[in-house]
């Protein structure tokens, strides 16, 4: 069996799954309290997806994740406790307050803080690629998350084409949620699949059932290989719906009954703990057990988070640069 | 019945689409949605095919719209929000900028930008641009702080024959109201005194306007009466009501939400004191956000931008010299 | 026989190809001679391609032509002497010595006046499309030309896509001329044929020796008539090279034997020669005529500039806004 | 022996790549054929896989450099005209310009920028971005006028942790000649007094630096003495050394080759009244270039720019009030 598949990892991949998924019910609670300053954006329906990117990375590798990407972020390292920090503002977390909910990283390890602006990330990672290669490094490799909105974009199609040129070890992984906010990808793309588009820029292609967790798991093992072995950029369409609005303000009207009847309509989450109960015979009790524990540390965190407090505005460092001597007065 | 500043500019695309045929909205999930903001709903069923969606291509949704303008249309694009303008900046002060003075074809697109701070925006979701468009040669670029003005200015905008940036801030969305929408109006280029008084001028725009009168109003209890300019557009800048304004006062201060390189402020003071020196009292001073990016904490964002209380010290400052 | 082919028009294309030659020809000598400001690009070796899309598009069509379209402008109905006035910046010209050289265009005319940033006409030239399908406008097409290099920007990407999308009337020609100024193709995309990008987009492809002249004008016809007809947007690759460096200042010495050697390094206003006696019965004293004829029309063209003068600064109008009140004084 | 400011900033990258590992050149045409002005020429031999072809990609060339720069390099990004970094603004100003902001981790990249009009240049190939850049907070702007400068500031460029936007002016590249290399220099955000002179003071910078002193020479065989500063960054800018100037001399003409509305001038003119105003003798004035497009054809260039007799007549206008 493939050694991505084996029990320890499979429970692994589910235990942040289902992280992911407590740590955004609880946010989008938090936010319907009016906790939590700004929007929110959920995974629900891409963590078999996103868990998967995580668990095949190692630490040197780099890993651009984007705002659906909370199982990812957390399998490559982060902890729930960064994640609700960065979204409840405390000056403790990796952001300090000053940036918010999803655009969090820790670049020196590797991990980096998206922008908004879709598609940006991808040839920061190309960078990233090209200087370990610079520096000696062997056997790394790099993932970017994107949906499938962001492949309208100019900076998906530079970076994607910058890394077959320069045969970097990228992974592009595409979510295809089937939607871009509102936007079904009949606006957006008019290729059949999003895959077709891997030999315009020659690089493999690789197209996964995002619902399926052990597929996942095996297609971004497969993918990720590819690259560190020097097979050049990977590009990996994964099919899934995206189980929620765009953010939580967004109700999500507009997705049609037929989407959520098909079989990209399927819960993950769900899916995993059948195969998890089906294949490798995990019990119902010891999936009620891990649920509890998670619940337990979310709440610790939180509880923790409360009690950092709100950055301080008037002890704060308003700065842009390292070079202080160069920085404005303002 | 009241409206508010959001109200006010689905109504003016309305009206433009319904009397000029020429008219049309593309923009990200503008269409059967209505846009992130709303500022389009209902438009695509009242006008089917003229409210368009538009994939994530910020510089292809700005490049078709001035190829559509030299076909005689009118465009209005909307723009998520301001911040991502940048990855089709290009198009706006290459291609629609010049157009106009290379080949003397006309240029009639309008830009909506959802400009400036919000509790929580971040770094990404509340950017001010209207100093970067505005250094560019052959743009007009429009920041209404009022309802009425929300209404008329974009009637305007997308009726001249002149690319237009129009920078609608966030913040005045949902919070600004009006009785009702304006029967006529100040043209494009003149400023307003929105507030008169005779101890300092205080020049600003948009969001602003509304920290500036807040500040008015405490310091009037004090017996400090502020003149507010609210400039209406930052290009053409309408210095003569400037000028006007702080020879009754003999002091200036400018307020802007935007970083404090160059931009609106700089502008403003540099062109009072070319004109105006002699009128001056004291020395002119500006007031801007910090300059860093945006942060994301409400705390932190209220200390960034200027609001009510450090206009109101940097009001001080002014009349202290 | 294909209706393009007939001696007619095969001849008026020769025609203009030869126009284009000798115009650049001598636009290479004015530069050497310090007669231009700023730089001279020239189209040798691009005729055939070029001249092809002026060819297939009527009066109510748009063309966005690119630096070596020089054949094709003409074709399009521009005269020499608007190009030579656009060189040598006569006030007279349609760009009145505001902008020079390749930069010259009459929009309201439907013939597109280039920015340099690569890639940024072909949006422009699908805004022109959905707004003459919004004003119920026919039948139009609109061709937007660039070279390899410019399939390696944000701006190329989004506009193909756009259109796709949309379903444009565009045909979009690729002149891969082996070389983006001196970089050759291997650092500017990995896939094996530019054409293989079309599947990405879900767009038709067409692929073509561009340096026949007959073979363009074919390949061109049927793209055009299919977008016409309604099938979308048309992805057309040229294989050819640039017989000249990348501006006259360039002597391109970088490109290789090899290259000239090979079947895309031959020169297609020869080859085009060699079918017109061979297969048009063209006698080699209508050439030598031609060829009189035409540089009679350049000369002339280019004393009648000399005679225009030069702009003058101080009467000339310093507004960039139609908007005359708007303007802000400088 | 001479050397050119184009040579100076060569003789510069080839320094940075002999000393720092960690430093390369990423940029279109820049590895054997040697740029597109030849400032890498011979560097890509010399110095193998450091100095790297970049496809026609300015969003995806900058991007990755930041990426790099977080893997600890320092890149150099050529790119190949000033006018085209619009495409890659997003990266500059969004990823590069907020990354140590918000995350504390250094983004050591440089930017070079070939800016400016050159005769026959035209609309697209000329332009002055820097004030632009320096409008968006966490980045160094450079805009050095000497070989001198050329040389030191775009080593101690790359050596600095931040980004930076060094905007190198193409109408000084084979032109403007030094005898040697410097030695020592002035640390960036230090501004240099060109020239003594106790009538007026000229802020200026970049190619306006020569046309300045041009001027200053013209007008002092009238016996008027032009002081004139070389502002070197604009960002930061150094107010200290602009304002002891204005203490001596009571006048000031801010001369920039960029569009009028905003930008530097605007900035060192709001900073001068506000810190010192009462230095003040006349009122500050600005010249710059006309707001338009920059033109093609050199009879209108020469009139769009700033030049010597345009200069002069500022000043008498400064020196009349
Ligand atoms: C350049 C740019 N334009 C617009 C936006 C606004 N925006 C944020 S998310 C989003 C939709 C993204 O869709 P997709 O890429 O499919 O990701 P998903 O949300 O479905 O995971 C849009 C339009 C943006 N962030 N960046
Ligand atoms: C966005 C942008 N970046 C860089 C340039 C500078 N530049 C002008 S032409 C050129 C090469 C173009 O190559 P290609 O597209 O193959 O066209 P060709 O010159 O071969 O016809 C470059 C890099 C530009 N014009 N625009
Ligand atoms: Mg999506
Ligand atoms: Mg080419």
């Amino acid at each position: 069996m493939n050694p991505i598949l084996d029990k320890a990892r499979v429970i692994k991949a589910y235990r942040w799954m289902l992280m992911a998924r407590l740590l955004d019910e609880r946010l989008a609670q938090l936010y319907r309290a009016g906790r939590i300053f700004g929007g929110v954006f959920l995974g629900k329906g891409q963590e078999a997806l996103s868990v998967s990117m995580g668990m095949v990375l190692n630490r040197q590798d780099v890993y651009a994740p984007l705002i659906r990407d909370g199982a990812g972020r957390l399998a490559f390292g982060e902890s729930a406790l960064d994640a609700l920090r960065t979204c409840m503002g405390s000056p403790m977390g990796p952001m300090r307050g000053r940036d918010g909910n999803v655009h969090r990283g820790r670049p020196k390890e590797g991990y980096l803080p998206m922008i908004s602006h879709l598609g940006a990330s991808i040839s920061v990672v190309n960078g990233a690629l090209m200087a370990k290669r610079m520096k000696g490094e062997k056997k790394f490799v790099g993932i970017a998350s994107i949906g499938d909105g962001a492949t309208s974009t100019g900076a998906f199609h530079e970076a994607i084409n910058q890394a077959a040129i320069e045969k970097l070890p990228l992974v592009l992984v595409v979510a295809n949620n089937q939607y871009a906010y509102s936007t079904p990808t009949s606006s957006q793309f008019a290729c059949q699949s999003l895959s077709q588009k891997a030999i315009g820029y020659g690089v493999s292609d690789h197209e996964v059932d995002g619902t399926s967790l052990t597929d996942c798991l095996k297609t971004m093992q497969d993918a990720t290989d590819r690259a560190r072995q020097g097979e050049g950029p990977q590009l990996v369409i994964a099919n899934l719906l995206r189980l929620c609005g765009h953010g939580e303000h967004d109700d999500a009207h507009y997705i049609t009954p037929e989407l959520k009847a098909s079989s990209v309509g399927a819960d993950c989450l769900k899916l995993a703990e059948n195969t998890l109960q089906s294949d490798y015979h995990i019990s119902k009790e010891s999936l009620e057990i891990w649920k509890e524990e998670t619940v337990l540390e979310i709440n610790q965190s939180i509880e923790q988070v409360q009690r950092e407090g709100a950055p301080d505005p008037y002890h704060h460092s308003w700065k842009s640069l390292i070079s202080r001597e160069l920085c404005e007065h303002s | 019945m009241s409206v508010t500043y959001l109200e006010a500019i689905r109504e003016a695309q309305a009206y433009l689409l319904e009397h000029d045929s020429r008219v049309y909205i593309y923009g990200q999930d503008v269409g059967a949605f209505g846009g992130a903001f709303k500022a389009t709903k209902h438009l695509a069923n009242r006008f089917p095919g003229r409210v368009i969606d538009a994939p994530i291509s910020e510089d292809a949704m700005i490049g078709s719209a001035v190829g559509a303008a030299i076909e005689g249309m009118r465009p209005i694009i909307e723009i998520q929000f301001a911040d991502f303008s940048t990855v089709g900046l290009n198009q706006v002060v290459n291609q629609a900028a010049t157009l106009f003075w290379r080949t003397e074809t006309p240029c009639p697109i309008t830009l909506r930008l959802p400009s400036g701070g919000t509790s929580g925006g971040g770094p990404f979701h509340s950017q001010c641009l209207e100093s970067i468009y505005a250094h560019f040669p052959g743009l007009v670029v429009c920041t209404p702080a009022t309802v009425e003005d929300a209404y008329s200015m974009l009637i305007e905008s997308v009726t001249l024959d002149d690319p237009v940036i129009f920078c609608e801030h966030k913040y005045l969305y949902y919070h600004l109201k009006a009785e009702s929408l304006p029967k006529d109006a100040l043209p494009l280029g003149k400023a307003r005194i929105a507030r008169a008084g005779r101890d300092c001028t205080v020049v600003t725009y948009s969001a602003m306007l509304h920290e500036c009168l807040e500040a008015a109003e405490e310091m009037s209890a004090e017996g400090i009466e502020l003149e507010v300019v609210d400039l209406r557009t930052v290009k053409p800048l309408d210095t003569d009501t400037i000028i006007a304004s702080v020879a009754r006062t003999g002091r200036l201060l400018c307020a802007a939400e935007g970083w404090p390189w160059g931009g609106v402020n700089a502008e403003v003071i540099s062109r009072v004191v070319a004109e105006g020196f002699n009128l001056l009292d004291a020395p002119p001073q500006r007031i801007n956000a910090k300059d860093t990016p945006i942060p994301y904490h409400p705390k932190l964002w209220s200390v960034h931008r200027p609001a009510a209380a450090s206009i109101m010290a940097a009001v001080r400052n002014v009349l202290r010299s």
